[in-house]
């Protein structure tokens, strides 16, 4: 399977797997956020609780059904979780269909909206499905992972073709590149800053090696200091001077290596 | 070591070169006219029986194609030749709607999944090579149709769109 | 039916899924793992020597790879196989990025792609003979610097560079 959901994993906390969730609140402290990661969004959710409610589809108790949706989206507002505003739609549509339950039915005036618990029903029925269908499509035998096919096997006389490209679909390309979003630039590894360079640390060990006259082992060039800036160019400044041959490499006991004045 | 009867090698040979599914009537017709008088139906049976090396023949529908026998699956899966990356739900469901649905446009696969579709979901599944855009749907905005592509169904190992298995019902639906 | 011995059988199955040459000592790494005390050279030579059905193996420097037999060329060319494919969207884009922004580098094309390169891409459109490298960038690593060939401009029918069609440049400019 390529995924899980919370219906088959139920939900663990503290790696105790919780199969049947306390009444009140459901879902115990610090799970609800990636309780709520596990939903594609508030219809999923709400469809998750009316199984959970036993409740029929066609027969949505909407008024029960609403209470617990909000519970979720109050804890959730307690604990400045983010919640995507797909959430807070649900939210005011769940209790905009109360209401109009709430409220007597009025006489047929030809009005044509779809009564709204049909709507929720239906919109539920269709997400159903879909879920159904991926479960289908994630059980079937996958490519690379069960079964392998013979790729085409070429002939010398018939060359593989050029693939087909055209202009407009390489114009097309790079608009699609432009509308894409993507990372920021990284701003490029600055490794001199005022407090360390390359070159000053270079001149250092090249001065340890020359006063000690022997072969140093990796521990001796390796700054005192627990930093990683100091870590990187102390390394980055042995490969220099080797590159450099201001230092050469020799085999140093059990396989480690060390590094003397050349 | 033990040769084939021409018209098997022939017909090997056409499945190896074509690399994919072939439709039976067009390698009838090439069959039979380079080697006439021979029934290459009963040569495409007796390999579709016995496989051949390490490869299987398959039959479905109109068109036959290889595939390496299930007993290499481990050497195969050694080699890392392509690694599955698997899908996230969303991604999941969000193929399932095209699948099943196509063609669809992005808002309504956004209806009928009730959520709005995060960017690179669409992007991952081009990428892909499992969906592609067919067209636009005549309507304000003229937005794009997504279908699923041939490689969709190579990859899941799927003669057509008729043979997408049937829905499954969820774990905990209401009874 | 002639049967394979399973050594034999296991190195076809790897040449057939690899779709293209594998590395010689990858071969007989996997091989030795799966048909350990068996001798995967001799496998293959006696399979280079022979040939399986309608194939041949051939083995140039370090790589082996399959090829159908010369003699089905003219039952392949009658069969019209071979029908040009869209380049992969990948390949496409990376084209494109190359094409608009040469000379780009490497990390560069993947900052506009957003995504990283896989291996084959740069390979596929050099093979292809669309882009070569020129010289290097003077920044750490000296990455290679890509640029579009003239073989490039022939196939696209561009006079020269300048002739590219306006493509929307980015939101903000390459690195």
């Amino acid at each position: 399977m390529l995924l899980s959901t919370p219906e088959e994993s139920g939900i663990r906390v503290e790696g105790e797997r919780l199969e049947h969730l306390p009444d009140g609140l459901y879902v115990p402290p610090d799970a609800l956020e990636i309780f709520l990661d596990r939903f594609s969004g508030p219809l999923d959710l709400l469809l998750w609780l009316i199984r959970r409610n036993r409740m029929d589809i066609r027969n949505i108790q909407v008024a029960e059904v609403t209470s617990q949706y909000l519970a979720y989206l109050e804890e959730a507002r307690r604990r400045n979780l983010e919640l995507a505003s797909d959430y807070l739609l649900m939210a005011a549509w769940l209790a905009e269909i109360k209401a109009r339950i709430l409220l007597p039915v009025p006489p047929a005036n030809g009005d044509t909206d779809m009564d709204p618990r049909e709507e929720l029903a239906h919109r539920l029925e269709l997400l159903a499905e879909i879920q159904g269908q991926a479960r289908a499509l994630d059980a079937l035998p996958l490519l690379g992972r069960d079964f392998w096919l013979p790729a085409a096997v070429p002939h010398e006389r018939l060359a593989a073709p050029t693939p087909h490209a055209d202009l407009a679909m390489l114009a097309t390309a790079l608009q699609v590149l432009a509308r894409r979003p993507r990372p920021a630039i990284p701003a490029g590894h600055q490794i001199a800053s005022p407090a360390f360079s390359l070159r000053q640390r270079m001149g250092e060990l090249l001065a340890l090696c020359q006063s000690l006259r022997r072969p140093l082992g990796i521990l001796e060039l390796l700054p005192d200091q627990p930093d990683r800036m100091l870590l990187g160019l102390s390394l980055l400044a042995v490969l220099e001077l080797l590159r450099q041959r201001a230092l050469r490499l020799l085999p140093g006991e059990d396989g480690s290596w060390e590094v003397i004045r050349v | 070591m033990q040769s084939l009867p021409p018209v098997q090698e022939a017909l090997l040979a056409i499945l190896l070169a074509a690399g994919g599914p072939v439709e039976l009537p067009r390698l009838g017709a090439i069959l039979s006219r380079f080697h006439p008088g021979v029934h290459w139906e009963e040569a495409l049976e007796e390999l579709c029986a016995t496989g051949w090396g390490p490869m299987e023949l398959l039959r479905t529908g109109t068109v036959c194609h290889l595939r390496i026998r299930a007993r290499h699956g481990a050497l195969l899966a050694a080699m890392e030749l392509q690694k599955p990356r698997p899908l996230s739900r969303p991604a999941l469901e969000t193929l399932a709607v095209i699948a099943y649905h196509q063609p669809v446009t992005r808002p309504e696969i956004e209806h009928w999944r009730g959520v709005s579709l995060s960017p690179g979901i669409l992007q991952q599944l081009q990428d892909l090579q499992w969906i592609e855009t067919a067209g636009t749907r005549d309507s304000p905005g003229r937005p794009a149709l997504w279908t699923t592509t041939p490689e969709f169904l190579r990859h899941f190992g799927l003669p057509d769109l008729g043979a997408l298995p049937a829905g499954l019902s969820g774990p905990e639906s209401a009874p």
